[in-house]
């Protein structure tokens, strides 16, 4: 082969595989580090293959830089808002693995399958790799040049009528998003995510003044949920999970889950029950009463709220919610029997016209039996406020959109969420969105929102960038995590730029203040090197010759978080106001079935959809893959003469969507569920035409105390479009004998003792 | 009646069997993959290097002692010598060298010695073991399979690297703790691992630099007896050559 | 030569214990009690080896290629149980969840059936399946009673998009197509960790926790224990004492109310992987 | 009908009869010809596109790792078990009736086994290395696993192969001499090499008579192994219902079975096609139908008795199986099977219907069909219902498979159709020896002089060709 030649295929194979590595700590950037030779083989064959391969030796290293030697960096997973601490195993540049953070105290080594597909968020085929600008209703690819003339035109001036949109953001880049606003004199922030139980917060501020208390959930003897599915989609599933694990050990604590679609959590419930959704809060409220009849606990409440406990009649309620009185009181004695509990409300109970009043009743419980300040623990002050999480819901997002609708807003910026894709129908985001002169999006793919929007910024993936965030819901207050880049940028460096990079940037043209910082990797350490003193523990220099700077550096990055010092807060007073439910209403003989859009702990809110380990992960109680379903109980399926695969249209006032029957045993019979996360019309190859968003045909009703989103309160109607559609269950038993009925055929392959025959072993052992 | 009958194609049926059946038992590694005319941009005169200044082969094929893989020295580490050689600086090849050092980038070599993907041998095992336990000579160790690296400019694939040669040193090195007992690839299929003798007699990798005066070097009886000489706790887990498939195959 | 000496030892070879002197047995336990069904651990597994996504067509005709999969099962094994069934329209007492792979059965029945010994067992109790020596007759596959083994039906390899490929651990092969693969307890990591240990001086001992498998290093209620069994100080080691597993079943003596069992024990493959009974709370 | 049918048979007329059926085929013969040579490019395409694409295309999955495949390799193994049997255990029992259908019947044999074979091979999932499971000596220091049936199929398969072969062309050789005597062009090229200078004396006759009945002696026991050892690859294994204890004598009475089966069709067509209806008569078929018959009963009985012992045996896994089975979703494949091949035999219990050539033809058809559904019954059903609940799933074979199947069908018939035009497919001295024998024996008054018939015989032999 010719020379020149040779330095083309180079050329083209540097991009393609051989990565420049930037592990930062002094000189990020500035060195040229390849891959080194040996195992550089991306697709390795099994079959003998001759080939006279080339292999490319590192330029100018550095000393830590083996080649066929593994080096795990410390990162924070941002594939949630959980914030999880990672490690990312790297060779020859490329990141290979990510695992949990040991030392983190939000995960403690573990990580959720999402966590783990975070590598194929990074490296996905679909991922934008030029800056795009609409032209003549077309977007079109354009050099980064031009992308930052038009964006320094757009945005890189004084706007009152910028509106900002974004998902669940902490960190440095709330900070960051802050003074930007601020310096274009916008006070139109949105914070929009779908998943963060925002009327809970809101009833948790009210009741316990913080809208995220610490939760001791190994501490509790009973935790009755009412629908908060925390091994699954709940705020911080795997430290819940973790807790649950310690919860589960001998003496083993007992789990109830009350809620009309089983989730994850129900999944492992000693006791599953199936409630009527919409009357959860009742049941809570029949429990305060019961409760109430006892001196006990009834002293624990003021007597105004007392007195809304005194008419509520057991066998109402229970036909209201279709939970028997007699398992009432077996409740009540388990609530009585166990102490600390815990109650807990999730988004079934708060999917509702009258969601704050359900977790307000919910959480009622929690006062009554005394757990506050057992299970349920006061936050510490920690400074620095720009910082703390930003979670955002569905009210803002409906001020967003109405906003847009107004002509309130010339420009409409968005970043990390995707409300085009996520917002019912009703809510006209998409028509909404195009009444924006200029619609600007920071993403990495080209979701629904992006490719509506006139300029696309490519944006680095999370193992790109440099970056801090703070965990949604912390188990130790004040932490910061960090992020670094584990690797050079997988599309090189003309491809994706930082967000926090070019919004410095942007930032850097109104305000001169902002030309200290020369990239957003400075921004950031320079940040921390000031935090310093507030610091638990600061890193030293370790190594004779090192800085005190590079020596807190390399230690703050090997830890891969930094811990704010905290102030001991007072003990949570519990402020109660009466409960006020309407009386639950009968079915609706239009619409007869009550619709959960019910969140998937793999595909999240659908912003995982486009991962394909995550499309492939079966979900765990339908084990279907690939697809949207509609959940329906053999009882009802039967008397609609529908079995698994059917296709059926349902339908609510707003709209309707198509989707298969899947039998499932654990939903309430008067429900059915669509699980979230698909109906992409954009978002790459593998999200691109999969399945529904159940979200699209919700109606208009909202929270009344918080305006958000009444997720829950559809009813739908349902009929048969046509047989057995092609749905790919793993359950293969379930389409082989037409009904969810898996069985084990008489072999012991999951095999069950008692609790009480478990905690006398554990004894023993 | 036989001798009338005359049946020339038959004979030739018969030639065409034979040559199908020695094919499957000739070694398949013999026509496996050739590769010692790849052309490399530019010729590397190992011969200077190793054999006029004695360099170790480690100083530049750094990784060898501690990876997988041993290691193309990076471009930095050419520069660092020739920076300091005026003497050489205009010939062709070392013009060639700063060019690519000046556009920073990597120089692209071409492999020679390139394995099947499903093939997991690592460097640093062989070279712990030989070099720094048994004290050989490098070149002598690394020859075993690279050849007489000295006298070559650009490296060439002079061994096979098939898996018969990989087994032909596996088969020698049972040390003490292995003699009389079946090796474990044994329990599910019969290796000739674990014979008296290869079923093929594949030749055996002669060192490369086999200096019979030279001191540490030793011969192919010794180093059976090697373990004799140790104490036995050290004798245990040096001389054990994995005899595994899942070793190198996962 | 080679026949006589198999002749000689085949009694030898067919011996229990036949590896005693090995330092390492290789063994898991799970929690079921502790088990959520998330499916971490088999994402964790789609990363850690190389596993192919083959798309909805491919798991519908049933070529998914997920070493590890988690069975949910909503009924009680029949007569067995602890529990007394309830009658009930609803799955009141949740799912019965559990991650099954390759058993690493020590009388595994995929191995004698190979014809070219492409699977085999190693000195440190794995079943051990050497790709590239795998001709693909599936005999293995059939014969294995859980059915943990996967087959290259396509050539998977082929349909990952740049740059997904990037992310291949390239300590292990990428299966072509007509192979056979499965679990293997991720021997690249065990390995690894044998190299590690060998680098400083200890051979014959690898620290408890120093090979953690994909699956338990990802599990978020640590419900996955991996260790080695010939180890009495391994947590997974006193995990089986604790529990009355034996390796051969006809060893155990089982009280009353222990909870370790192994699947289809009865089959005698030996397994090493020791589950833990799934527990409810009947008063609840 | 008179037992000694045949004894008037001029020698020459044989000899006339057989070798018309070499002469150049009529139109029909070419149309057979050529759709069955369709046939066969069928499958080699599907083959071709199996192999490009991967042996998913041929939906066979977890749990269904073995299917179509493997069904059409143990029935075309069991069909070439009759020729063995007409020719080598009845030879060694002087049953003289096989002497005008063995050679076809061989022949048949020889291409069963050329079918069959095939099937392991696409079956595979890298066929290109499939030589590894030969225990050859190689540089990498590795044999096959001795412990896996397979590799006794691959092992016995060829022996079988190879002895069936050496019989069929052993046996064949004083025809070839009168081909050669009478062919001109190619043939005579062809027929000379083949015929290796056989001259017909009494010393050649010696030797032949030799080697011919040792070769039989060798193949009855081999024939019995080779069909047992397919059993094994079932049998050996620990899936539910196919670790059967009585598997090996079951498989090689099915084997006779349905190779009796096929026997009768191609007795029946060629009977028709070559006009062969003075040499394969009513009372051969008559024979036939018995020994099937009889052979048809030992697989009833074993068939039943496997249903039997599962069923008190009482194990969970097994009987899981079994019921699946009659009630699952294969019930009507097993249904099939039990009527075709358990009921339909008695058929032949009555002399109207063994005497009645087309109504016999579509038995045997039937016989077929049902053996062939056993097969796949005895494949597919098993893994549908395995230890695993989990994996149970049902799989029907796609298309790939379905036009492999046929295939081989189309490639056995195009196989044996080129042999009957090539190869005398009635054994020309046999039959004369027949027809010998049999006038001798209707000539005589006094049948107990067996002497004397005996001289006779060594008399005529020596001046037999």
């Amino acid at each position: 082969m010719k020379q020149d030649k040779v330095d083309d295929k180079l050329a083209s194979d540097c991009t393609r595989r051989t990565f420049l590595k930037a592990m930062g700590l002094g000189s990020a950037g500035s060195a040229l580090v390849l891959s080194g030779c040996g195992d550089t083989d991306i697709v390795n064959e099994v079959d003998i293959e001759v080939r006279k391969e080339l292999v490319l030796p590192n330029v100018d290293p550095q000393d830590f830089v083996r080649p066929g030697v593994e080096m795990y960096y410390a990162s924070t997973c941002r594939q949630c808002p959980a914030g999880c601490g990672v490690h990312t195993r790297i060779r020859e540049g490329r990141a290979l693995k990510l695992e949990g953070n040991p030392v983190s105290s939000v995960n403690k080594g573990s990580l959720c399958m999402m966590g783990q597909a975070g590598l194929q968020g990074h490296y996905n085929p679909d991922r934008l790799t030029k800056p795009m600008v609409r032209k003549g209703g077309k977007l079109v690819e354009v050099s980064w040049d031009e992308a930052e003339d038009t964006l320094i035109k757009v945005m890189g001036r004084k706007n009152s009528k910028l509106a900002w949109l974004n998902g669940a953001t902490s960190g440095h880049h709330a900070a960051l998003i802050g003074a930007y606003l601020d310096a274009v004199g916008s006070k139109n922030h949105f914070v929009f995510d779908t998943l963060p139980p925002a009327v809970g917060h809101a009833a948790n501020e009210k009741m316990f003044s913080n809208a995220v208390p610490k939760l001791a959930l190994d501490k509790a003897k009973l935790i009755v949920s009412f629908g908060a599915d925390f091994l699954g989609t709940w705020m911080s599933p795997v430290q819940f999970a973790k807790q649950y694990a310690d919860f589960r050990n001998a003496p083993r604590g007992t789990l109830v889950q009350i809620e009309p679609k089983m989730t994850l959590t129900g999944a492992n419930a000693d006791r599953w029950l199936p409630i009527r959704p919409g009357t959860e809060g009742h049941l809570a409220l029949a429990l305060a009463s019961l409760l109430a009849q006892d001196a006990k606990y009834a002293g624990r409440v003021s007597s105004d709220v007392l007195a809304s406990l005194k008419d509520v009649d057991i066998e109402a309620v229970a036909k209201a919610t279709d939970i028997s009185a007699e398992r009432i009181h077996k409740l009540h004695h388990l609530l009585t029997s166990h102490a600390p509990s815990l109650v807990l409300s999730g988004s079934s109970a708060e999917g509702f016209e009258h969601g704050s009043q359900a977790a307000n009743a919910i959480l009622l419980l929690n006062v009554m039996l005394d757990n506050v300040g057992k299970t349920i623990l006061p936050r510490e002050e920690v400074d620095f406020p720009d910082l703390h999480p930003q979670l955002g819901g569905w009210a803002q997002l409906k001020s967003f959109v109405d906003g847009l609708n107004h002509g309130d807003f010339d420009t409409a910026v968005v970043f990390g969420t995707n409300p085009i894709y996520q917002a019912p129908d009703f809510m006209g985001a998409d028509k909404a969105f195009a009444k924006a002169k200029t619609k600007v999006s920071f993403s990495m793919f080209p979701d629904e929102t992006t490719m509506a929007s006139d300029v696309v910024i490519p944006i680095h993936s999370p193992l790109e960038e440099w970056n801090t965030s703070m965990p949604a819901y912390a188990v130790e207050d004040g932490q910061l995590n960090l992020q670094q880049p584990v690797m050079n940028p997988v599309f090189g460096d003309d491809s994706t730029r930082a967000f926090g990079d070019v919004l410095l940037t942007l930032l850097q043209n109104i305000d001169a203040q902002f030309k200290r910082w020369d990239s957003y990797q400075t921004y950031v350490t320079d940040a921390l090197l000031t935090m310093r003193p507030v610091l638990v523990n600061p890193p030293r220099a370790t190594v004779p010759g090192q800085t005190p700077e590079e020596g807190f550096k390399q230690g703050i990055l090997s830890t891969g978080f930094v811990q704010l010092k905290s102030k001991k807060s007072k003990p949570i007073v519990a402020k109660l106001e009466p409960v006020d439910l309407p009386t639950a209403t009968g079915d609706d003989a239009k619409f007869p079935f009550h619709l959960v859009p019910s969140p998937r702990a793999g595909l999240w809110d659908g912003r995982h959809a486009n991962l394909p380990w995550l499309q492939e992960l079966p979900d765990q109680l339908t084990e279907v893959v690939w697809d949207s379903w509609v959940e329906m109980h053999p009882k009802t399926a039967e008397s609609m003469g529908l079995i698994t695969g059917d296709v059926v249209n349902v339908k609510s006032s707003s709209g309707s969507l198509t989707a298969k029957v899947v039998v499932f045993p654990g939903i309430h019979k008067n429900t059915i569920a669509i699980p979230l996360g698909q109906g992409h019309t954009e978002y790459g190859r593998y999200a691109k035409g999969i399945g529904v968003n159940p979200y699209k045909i919700l109606n208009a009703k909202f929270d009344k105390q918080t305006g958000e989103l009444a997720t829950h309160a559809t009813q739908v109607a349902i009929t048969k479009v046509e047989n057995r559609g092609d749905l790919v269950t793993f359950a293969h038993g379930d389409l082989v004998l037409e009904s969810n009925t898996s069985t084990q055929a008489g072999r012991e392959i999951v095999k069950t003792v008692t609790a009480e025959q478990f905690n006398r072993e554990e004894k023993e052992v | 009646m036989w001798q009338k009958s005359k049946m020339p194609w038959i004979s030739k049926f018969g030639q065409v069997l034979l040559i199908a059946l020695a094919s499957l038992i000739l070694p398949t590694g013999a026509w496996a993959d050739d590769v010692s005319d790849a052309e490399q941009p530019f010729e590397f005169p190992h011969v200077r290097h190793a054999s006029k200044f004695k360099i170790n082969c480690m100083y530049c094929h750094t990784f060898a002692r501690r990876s997988k893989v041993a290691g193309i020295p990076p471009v930095a580490k050419c520069i660092g010598c020739h920076d300091h050689l005026p003497s050489v600086r205009d010939t062709p090849r070392i013009k060639k060298l700063f060019s690519y050092w000046e556009q920073k980038k990597p120089i692209p070599w071409r492999k020679v010695h390139d394995m099947p993907d499903f093939v997991h041998f690592t460097h640093k095992r062989h070279i712990q073991r030989f070099i720094f336990k048994d004290g050989r000579p490098t070149q002598q160790v690394c020859g075993m399979c690279h050849g007489d690296v000295k006298t070559f400019t650009v490296g060439r694939k002079v061994r096979a690297l098939t898996m018969g040669f990989c087994l032909s040193c596996h088969k020698q090195f049972q040390g003490d703790s292995d003699v009389g007992k079946p090796m474990p690839a044994e329990r599910w299929m019969i290796p000739t691992a674990a014979t008296d003798r290869p079923v093929m007699e594949v030749e055996h990798p002669q060192p490369a630099v086999l200096d019979p005066e030279h001191p540490k070097t030793m011969k192919v009886a010794e180093v059976s007896k090697l373990s004799e000489r140790l104490p036995k706790s050290v004798r245990d887990h040096l001389v054990h050559a994995p005899h595994d498939c899942w070793q190198c195959h996962k | 030569m080679a026949l006589k000496r198999m002749l000689e030892n085949w009694s030898d070879l067919r011996k229990r214990d036949y590896y005693e002197d090995e330092p390492y047995m290789w063994g898991m336990s799970i929690d079921l009690n502790k088990c959520t069904g998330c499916g971490s651990c088999v994402t964790a597994c789609y990363a850690e080896n190389n596993l192919p996504v083959v798309g909805k067509e491919r798991c519908g005709s049933g070529h998914a290629m997920h070493w590890m999969r988690i069975e949910r099962y909503w009924e009680e094994p029949e007569g067995e149980t602890d529990i007394d069934i309830e009658q009930s329209d609803y799955p009141e007492r949740g799912a019965h969840y559990t991650p099954m792979m390759c058993q690493q059965c020590n009388h595994a029945p995929c191995e004698p059936v190979c014809p070219v010994a492409a699977t085999y067992h190693t000195p440190d109790g794995l079943n051990a399946q050497v790709y590239n020596r795998c001709v693909g007759s599936r005999y293995c596959g059939n014969n294995c009673p859980y059915k943990v083994r996967y087959f290259n039906f396509f050539d998977f390899s082929k349909d990952i998009p740049a740059p997904l490929e990037m992310q291949l651990n390239p300590d292990l092969s990428v299966r072509s197509k007509g192979v056979m693969e499965k679990c293997t307890f991720c021997v690249q990591r065990i390995r690894s960790a044998k190299d590690k240990a060998e680098d400083a001086g200890h051979r014959d001992y690898i620290e408890d926790g120093a090979v953690k498998t994909a699956c338990q290093q990802t599990c978020p209620t640590e419900a996955i224990v991996f260790g080695n069994l010939k180890d009495d100080d391994s947590k997974v080691k006193t995990l089986w004492a604790e529990h009355e597993v034996e390796l051969n079943r006809h060893e155990q003596e089982k009280v009353e109310d222990a909870r370790g069992y192994r699947v289809l024990e009865e089959l005698n493959v030996e397994p090493s992987v020791m589950y833990l009974d799934r527990v409810r709370d009947t008063e609840a | 009908m008179s037992d000694y049918s045949m004894k008037d048979i001029e020698w020459a007329k044989i000899n006339r009869d057989v070798l018309a059926s070499l002469e150049s085929p009529r139109k029909e013969f070419w149309i057979v010809l050529s759709v069955c040579i369709f046939l066969v490019l069928c499958g080699a395409a599907a083959e071709v596109y199996q192999y490009n694409e991967g042996l998913g295309t041929a939906l066979m999955n977890k749990p269904h790792f073995w299917q179509l495949y493997i069904s059409n390799f143990v029935f075309w193994i069991g069909m070439s078990h009759s020729g063995t049997l007409l020719s080598a255990i009845l030879l060694l029992t002087h049953a003289d009736w096989r002497k005008p259908i063995y050679r076809f019947a061989e022949a048949m044999t020889l291409f069963s086994i050329l079918t069959a074979a095939i099937f392991p091979v696409i079956h595979l999932g890298r066929v290109w290395d499939m030589y590894w499971v030969l225990p050859y000596p190689n540089e990498r220091g590795i044999w096959p696993n001795f412990r896996s049936p397979l590799l006794w199929d691959a092992a016995a398969i060829t022996t079988y192969a190879t002895s069936s072969i050496l019989f069929l062309y052993v046996g064949m050789i004083p025809d070839l001499a009168i081909c050669r005597d009478n062919a001109k062009g190619w043939r005579k090229k062809l027929y000379t090499a083949l015929s290796i200078g056989w001259m017909g004396r009494a010393s050649e006759w010696m030797a032949f008579r030799k080697t011919y009945v040792l070769l039989a002696c060798f193949l009855v026991p081999l024939a019995v192994s080779v069909h047992s050892i397919v059993a094994s690859d079932f049998a050996m294994s620990i899936m539910p219902d196919w670790h059967i204890t009585s598997f090996p004598p079951y498989f090689v009475a099915g084997a006779l079975y349905s190779g009796c089966a096929a026997i009768i069709t191609l007795f029946v067509l060629l009977r028709y096609v070559f006009k062969f209806e003075d040499y394969m008569t009513t009372e051969i078929m008559d024979k036939t139908a018995k020994l099937t018959f009889a052979i048809a009963m030992v697989w009833n009985y074993l068939n039943l008795s496997e249903y039997a012992s599962i069923w008190y045996s009482n194990d969970m896994f097994e009987k899981e199986v079994l019921l699946e089975k009659f009630f699952g979703p294969y019930h009507w494949v097993v249904w099939g099977m039990l009527l075709c091949a358990l009921v339909a035999p008695f058929a032949m219990a009555f002399e109207k219907v063994r005497h009645n050539m087309w109504a016999m033809f579509w038995l045997s058809l039937v016989l077929q069909l049902g053996m062939w559904l056993e097969r796949f019954q005895i494949v597919s059903p098993p893994l549908a219902s395995n230890h695993e609940p989990w994996t149970w799933a049902v799989v029907w074979p796609g298309l790939i498979q379905l036009t492999i199947t046929v295939a081989s069908f189309g490639w056995f018939t195009m196989l044996f159709l080129i042999f009957c035009k090539v190869f005398p497919s009635v054994s020309m001295y046999e039959v004369k020896e027949m027809v010998f024998h049999r006038r001798k024996a209707s000539s005589r008054t006094d049948m107990e002089d067996l002497d004397k018939v005996k001289d006779d015989m060594i008399k005529a032999e020596e001046g037999l060709s």
